[in-house]
């Protein structure tokens, strides 16, 4: 072939490049190495992760769920997996198809109108979200609950800085762990929008009407965020309370935990923002036949068409999660949705009763929970979960300090539906042992 | 008579596979949960009514496992693939996904790892993370690394945001505040622009010369005025070549006091060969899910790794991954870092796929692969010149851009030839990026290709050149052999209709 | 104008997958072997050249990674599957193959495990099998198992080898060589008197009534000859009718001092309804990959599992897998047995998905699953009866079967219909068997399949029945939408090419 | 639906069936379980077989290789495991095409001109071999060496017991572990086939094309069993030696131990035979245009078009097994296949070298062997191998007393490319530390 193209070796294929510029030796990367070592290699680090295999109560914005096992057989056909980005939409109908199916199950969850086909994850959507306050408001002033989770607050930082937006935070209850509307006291006509999580960092549900109808008072959006997806199968929709953006980690739809990522984004508006909306929508199409179709639309807030006034620079986003997502939501349907939201919520509170019925130990938030609540140990929780996980081979949750350095005692414990009853007990006896 | 009237049945499942929503049946379900195992709470106390939902979540499917297989499967066929065969998305590069990858990806210690699991008991994730950055460390001959951006356009924003804080710490805020221009060549990326302005910076457009490579002398005007932060330059640039004025043009913009931003996405025809660090560039963004083999999924996930230079590794955002002998930790003691863009660590499970391909390849087979990747694009640009005008002289890198000047004559333009290539069998190219050709066509064959393909493909090409003069009307009319033929968008755009509704309720509407 | 013509292209990749043969290139790899890491040893000391083979495996493909990739990913695409929809092959059960059960065998403790592993090492597996076989038991009513044959056909070798065996026992070799004759019915499955014909037997064939059931008349005309060993029934038999004078059938051949013989290919009609223990069956196969889910992989694995009574239970193959307290172990001690019908312990990957299955559905879904296969069947006959003609008045099980009586007066036959589905997206139904109904058509649904398809399929079939009257040529032309049209099978067996060849090779034979 | 069938009960659908004869209660198997539960259950039985997990020199019939990971997953590809036997060709070519290169592959290893669509497995791919030598040469005396695999011999015998054959047996030399040429005293006219082993049950090879003459002196045809089909990969090609009939279990391309199935049995012939050939094979065929395509032929001598005279009467072969195995070839290549062979034959003489070194234990064979050999330690095998696996976590090999009682300290150790050095060294270690 080189012949072909005149060419007598590699090296002149990189002739247009000046000759100071070229490597003169190898990169130092490792050896190639056959599938056998490379799998064992990956093995062993593998082994390096001990929490991997542990019975875990670690929640706080990645969730243990159970992932139907078609969901994973499905996105590695190689027809969804190997392809890109649906440009070519006659060529790409799967891709859509399952894009549209997305937006509308994404729809449904939120109570919302309008979905994209997703974000990177919940951090960033609710990134875009303030942005998007902003442009749809024209406002700069942005007022942020304290209670949402804190590396999603920090996401928010990084990505306003440059923006002209002014974050401003408020408080929860230190009682009940909820947002409390009071603390909205610096709401004026220079609000873009309140953001809120629900269920909050500490897994304390709002009552997000409430802030929604003093959000709309002065003529600001409500962003509603959401880490635990599986909560849409039991508490009510944030669309029928008020929401104007509600943005979600979706990871809990059957996504592997996999040290953070890949997750995705969900990104659900009122449809009369849908034109301020970022990210890629599909949308229906017919063709000259009258069949219908799938076509990305709305193309004209997207970088590539209007570069520095877009919507967003998202270009590639988390398609094959999105898909990942839209088989499981499909496999459970709105029974095994609501079936899963159930038994979190019962586990929970199965497991938050006999915690708390601890000596030594109690629950400092009285609010209504989900399937995440805050533990105040009578010692230093890193130390206590440490030992927990040294002794007893579990995982109890999350200390707060880690985001909290006030809160030396304090832990998040998540449960979902793949703790047993056992699991729950023996952290419960850990706790317990490990104390007196 | 038309023979496809006569033999073409329209009922046929696999053809038309309802949405998921049009087949639902009450009552089905495709899932299995074991029994709750714990003294039941009555549900008023486990929550109050007010905050539960009311609706059972009515409108979502009820179908059963196997319904669900079926209506994947069967839509799954209606896409192209890369393992179908060649997928010449310029820019895109859009190469072999490696199943080895996949399976490294889904082993239970990575899979399964909390993203909160304490520093002890993710040693493992920490070092897969460490070595990766050091590997693209090495690649690119740049010194620091964040793989926390989860895509090539997050990357962008992250390394942009570096530049800022960097000219913000050197000049002091007021100061800088005057360096707020950004330039950008007109053939770049769209993500470029929309980066740079979501960093605060205004763009500026650089032209390209004739020769399809940055102009220096426009470059020279704009960086005279004293206001530029920076430049971000695609290389090889979007029209496959290499701007062979680099170490001057990154001379220059040092010399204006901007930074120079290499988007690299391109980097396919680099890596092993020559490295952005040695000509200069200050900072770039990679993308695993192309230069790296990582899938694109449908469109994503991604991974859009920033590497700087050491000037600039006190900004990049926190945590970063850091080795103390052994032991792997977290470090989110950079007081000017950017902040963090996003929850956790990034796109881990990209980066274990990107990890073993470095791995499988080696130093030997990276810089094959690259070599293969270039090879591979002369190869078309050689097979397809007598049929297609080509707007820049200089061979080819990776990828090689043609235009449709000479079909155009006849009234058959970039959309009909890429529409009438799937006919043919194959993914379109690119077309119409970048903006500064005419009806561009963007071909990246990627190194996954043997000669046999890369033949079938030209002759392809080749074929329509001539039905563009012979039989436009087939070309026109393209492409003939799919489920359906070309959407009305601009329809579809006008009354966008983005999302499924019950059939009650989409007329009450 | 043939608007077919204009646009097909002749050159597609996927739709012109070569032979991997042709797709060679001398020098490709596609494999990665770790470096020896042992001192090498000269290969003459190893082996002497006389040993060794010269050829350096010539012909053999050279292909990399990714062409083997595109290879079968293209190839694939020309095959109907179950995941695509509907599989009507009635007597071949396609049902839906979990993911699940694939998953569970693929656990590294099952997969890796090597079957010389002592006792000790596998109690793991020699739980799995005697689970297998006490559920497998109870399904069938019939006290001993084994697990050993492979498949249906080899389950029915080693069921009348069983009969035989028994015989010799009780009658002595001598008298019983009086009896070789093997009852079977002339709708019976090849498979069956063949593997009668493998054990020494001679085959007779008794009648099928008007009805479609086993003639009571010349079956007790048959045994009154005193010369018979068994009878081989299929139940539901193979036009899908219960045998409803199953006792007594087995009355008349038990009292001829005749063992029964059932094939169990049907029992996808009966399981957690009737037990053919309780109708007086003596031996029974279970084919694994209808009734109990494992996939059909293109033409196989199977696994079929012999079930007999107490009487039988001493002769079945060894080694048994039995449980003394809370252990698993080989029993090799069985003086009576048949012998071994395989090496090792049957297709135990089979197993692993089978017991995956019966867990899965638990007592009430294997019921459920049951009625829907018959009530599925039911639907079609009753919604095929105004177009098809039924040979038989009585409504079916599971399958149900016509005949191309009607549309054969206008030239239309069984194998036309059957290709012409192929164009309406479906998997052609059984055809020609079983061989007693004139050009059947033997269709099954399997519980695998809701309503709507169901629908789809007899709307396609009736829409067939139509095409046969008023458009006969589409029928017979058909299929018009697959790569290749219809195959000259009988060219094809007079002069077999049954492997590639090099073209020089090929020409110079 | 049931109305729709006439019908107002599920019951009603049974009505052929005597009442008598119908289940009046639930089916006594276990109640329905989650995927959570069900895979936690094989998961816990699978940690009870305990040998999956350790390193091991086991072969005699099954033995350990490496698997692309591309093989497993191709073979996953709905389109391949979901079909069934090909006998609608125009909808099957995917499968027709993929058997007609596994026939060629069989083709070209074992040096034979024609190979069917395959056997269940090794075992009971010989005792067709045997009945099909019947047939060819209606002759009914068949000569088996005492050096085929025991169980394989167990098959053969299991399968021509009501055929009218005479088998009879010959051995092997003690000295080499050979079969010996001169132990085929009783060929006479009535042969129908020699049937050897090559490597054989104890690792020797044999000398093939000696034994073929032997028998074609007689007229009798020579039947060849390969156990462990990677050989093909260095040794001569049967089909080159004399070889009549080439039966071998295919596992070692590909296919996962499984406790000792599904495996694969190739059968190949040489072309003459064709129409004798038990099960399906696939031939090339054109439609009405011409183009090449893929069909099941020669089909009259198949059980369903000829009943009780068919050449076997197998019907479901090992489809998705040849499809792996097919998969493998290709993937490996010539030099993949080759290399694979040339390092079990290395590793195995390493380890064969370094054990005859050790105090106490001999080899008590002397032939040239491939990658299997026979053992002999100063105590009883069995007990030895027990502690190996206990004490050393190794499996050592197979003890011989399993078959022959005769040899209660002799022990078959199989090395493969997968045993790495430092397990052999390990093994080597425990030996000699166990007996010292
Ligand atoms: C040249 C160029 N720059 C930037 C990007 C953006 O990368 P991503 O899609 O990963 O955000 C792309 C990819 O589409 C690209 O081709
Ligand atoms: C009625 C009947 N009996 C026996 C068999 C043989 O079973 P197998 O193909 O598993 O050998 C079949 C399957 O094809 C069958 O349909």
């Amino acid at each position: 072939m080189l012949q072909k193209v005149g060419l007598k070796s590699a090296e002149e294929l990189f002739s247009s490049i000046p000759s100071d510029l070229l490597l003169r030796a190898p990169l130092k990367t490792p050896a190639a190495l056959s599938e056998i070592e490379l799998l064992a290699g990956f093995e062993a680090l593998g082994q390096r992760n001990a929490a991997a295999r542990r019975p875990s109560f670690l929640g706080a914005g990645a969730y243990s769920h159970y992932s139907p096992t078609i969901v994973d057989h499905l996105i590695q056909r190689s027809e969804f997996f190997t392809a890109y980005t649906p440009y070519q939409p006659e060529i790409s109908q799967g891709t859509l198809q399952a894009i549209f199916e997305f937006q509308t199950l994404v729809c449904q969850l939120t109570g919302m109108e309008v979905a994209n086909a997703s974000m990177y994850d919940g951090s960033t959507a609710l990134a875009e979200a303030v942005l998007m306050a902003e442009r749809v408001t024209r406002r700069s002033k942005v007022v942020v609950s304290n209670a949402v989770h804190p590396e999603y607050l920090e996401v928010v930082n990084t990505y306003v800085q440059h923006a002209g937006i002014d974050l401003e935070r408020f408080d929860f209850d230190a009682a009940t762990g909820q947002t409390a509307p009071g603390a909205l006291s610096s709401l004026d006509d220079k609000t873009a929008a309140v953001v809120i999580q629900s269920p909050n960092f500490f897994g304390c549900v709002e009552d997000v009407q409430a802030l929604a109808d003093r959000a709309h008072a002065v003529g600001a959006l409500l962003v509603v965020t959401v880490t635990e997806a599986i909560s849409f199968g039991l508490l009510r929709a944030p669309g029928t309370c008020g929401a104007d953006i509600v943005v979600a980690e979706g990871q809990s739809f059957g996504i592997p935990l996999s040290f953070g990522g890949p997750y995705l984004g969900l990104f659900a508006i009122l449809e009369r923002y849908a034109r301020q909306i970022p990210g890629r929508l599909v949308g229906q199409a017919v063709d000259k036949e009258g069949r219908r179709g799938f076509v990305l639309t709305l193309a004209t807030r997207e970088q590539h068409i209007r570069r520095e006034k877009a919507t967003s620079n998202i270009c590639t986003n988390e398609g094959l999660i999105a898909l990942a997502a839209t088989i499981y939501l499909e496999t459970m349907g709105p029974r095994g949705v609501r079936e899963v939201a159930v038994q979190c919520a019962q586990k929970a509170a199965y497991a938050a009763r006999r915690i708390a019925a601890l000596e030594g130990f109690t629950l400092p938030f009285t609010a209504p929970r989900f399937n995440e609540f805050v533990v105040r140990a009578p010692v230093e929780a890193a130390g206590l979960l440490a030992r927990l996980a040294g002794e007893r081979n579990i995982t109890g949750g999350l200390a707060l300090s880690r985001y909290y350095p006030d809160r030396p005692n304090d832990f998040l414990v998540c449960v979902t539906e793949t703790n047993s009853r056992r699991e729950i007990d023996a952290l419960v006896d850990g706790l317990n042992g490990l104390i007196s | 008579m038309n023979s496809t009237n006569i033999t073409k049945v329209t009922t046929h499942p696999t053809q038309n596979e309802a949405l998921i929503f049009e087949r639902s049946q009450p009552g089905r379900v495709g899932y299995r949960l074991p029994a709750l195992d714990v003294e039941e709470t009555p549900m008023d106390e486990l929550l109050p009514a007010g905050l539960r939902r009311e609706d059972e979540l009515a409108g979502m499917p009820e179908v059963s496992e196997v319904d669900v297989i079926r209506h994947f499967t069967r839509i799954s066929t209606w896409n192209y693939s890369i393992d179908l065969g060649l997928y010449p998305l310029g820019s895109c590069t859009m190469k072999y996904n490696s199943r080895l990858n996949e399976r490294v990806a889904r082993i239970v210690g990575h899979a399964g790892l909390h993203p909160l699991a304490t520093e002890e008991d993710s040693q493992g994730a920490l070092q897969v993370i460490y070595e990766l950055q050091q590997h693209l460390s090495e690649i690119t001959g740049l010194a620091g690394v964040s793989l926390q951006p989860a895509a090539g356009a997050h990357g962008e924003m992250t390394g942009v945001m570096l530049i800022r804080a960097f000219i913000d710490a050197r000049d002091g805020e007021g100061a800088s505040a005057q360096r707020r221009t950004m330039l950008i060549p007109d053939s770049a990326h769209g993500t470029n622009p929309a980066s740079a302005h979501l960093s605060g910076f205004n763009v500026k457009t650089i032209k390209s010369t004739p020769e399809g490579l940055t102009d220096l002398q426009h470059l020279r005007e704009l960086c005279a005025r004293g206001d530029i932060a920076g430049l971000m330059l695609t290389n090889p640039n979007t029209v496959g070549l290499f701007e062979r004025n680099i170490s001057e043009i990154c001379r220059i913009v040092h010399e204006a006091g901007g930074l120079v931003y290499m988007d690299g996405a391109n980097m396919n025809a680099l890596v092993g060969v020559a490295r952005p660090g040695d000509m200069g560039v200050d900072v770039i963004h990679l993308n695993l899910h192309k230069t790296f083999s990582t899938p694109h999924g449908g469109g994503g996930p991604g991974c859009g790794p920033c590497c700087c230079t050491k000037e600039l590794e006190p900004f990049l955002p926190v945590p970063r991954i850091v080795r103390d002998d052994e032991r792997y930790r977290l470090d989110f003691d950079r007081p000017q870092s950017i902040g963090r863009v996003k929850a956790f660590f990034g796109n881990f499970g990209m980066m274990l796929r990107a990890l073993s391909y470095i791995q499988t390849h080696g130093p030997d087979g990276l810089r094959e692969a690259t070599e293969a990747a270039v090879l591979n694009a002369r190869y078309i640009a050689e097979g397809l010149a007598s049929d297609y005008d080509k707007p820049f002289e200089a061979p080819p890198m990776h990828e090689v851009v043609f235009t449709d000047k000479r079909q155009s004559r006849k009234g058959v333009h970039t959309l009909d030839i890429a529409k009438r290539l799937i006919d043919y069998g194959f993914h379109p190219m690119t077309i119409y990026f970048p903006l500064i050709v005419q009806g561009a066509m963007l071909i990246e064959p990627t190194e996954s290709v043997g000669r046999q393909e890369l033949d079938q493909f030209i002759e392809a090409m080749r074929s329509i050149a001539r039905e563009a003069l012979e039989t436009p009307e087939l070309v026109l009319g393209a492409p003939h052999t799919t489920r359906i033929g070309r959407l009305d968008e601009a329809a579809a755009a006008r009354k966008p209709v983005l999302r499924w509704k019950p059939v009650e309720a989409a007329s009450a509407a």
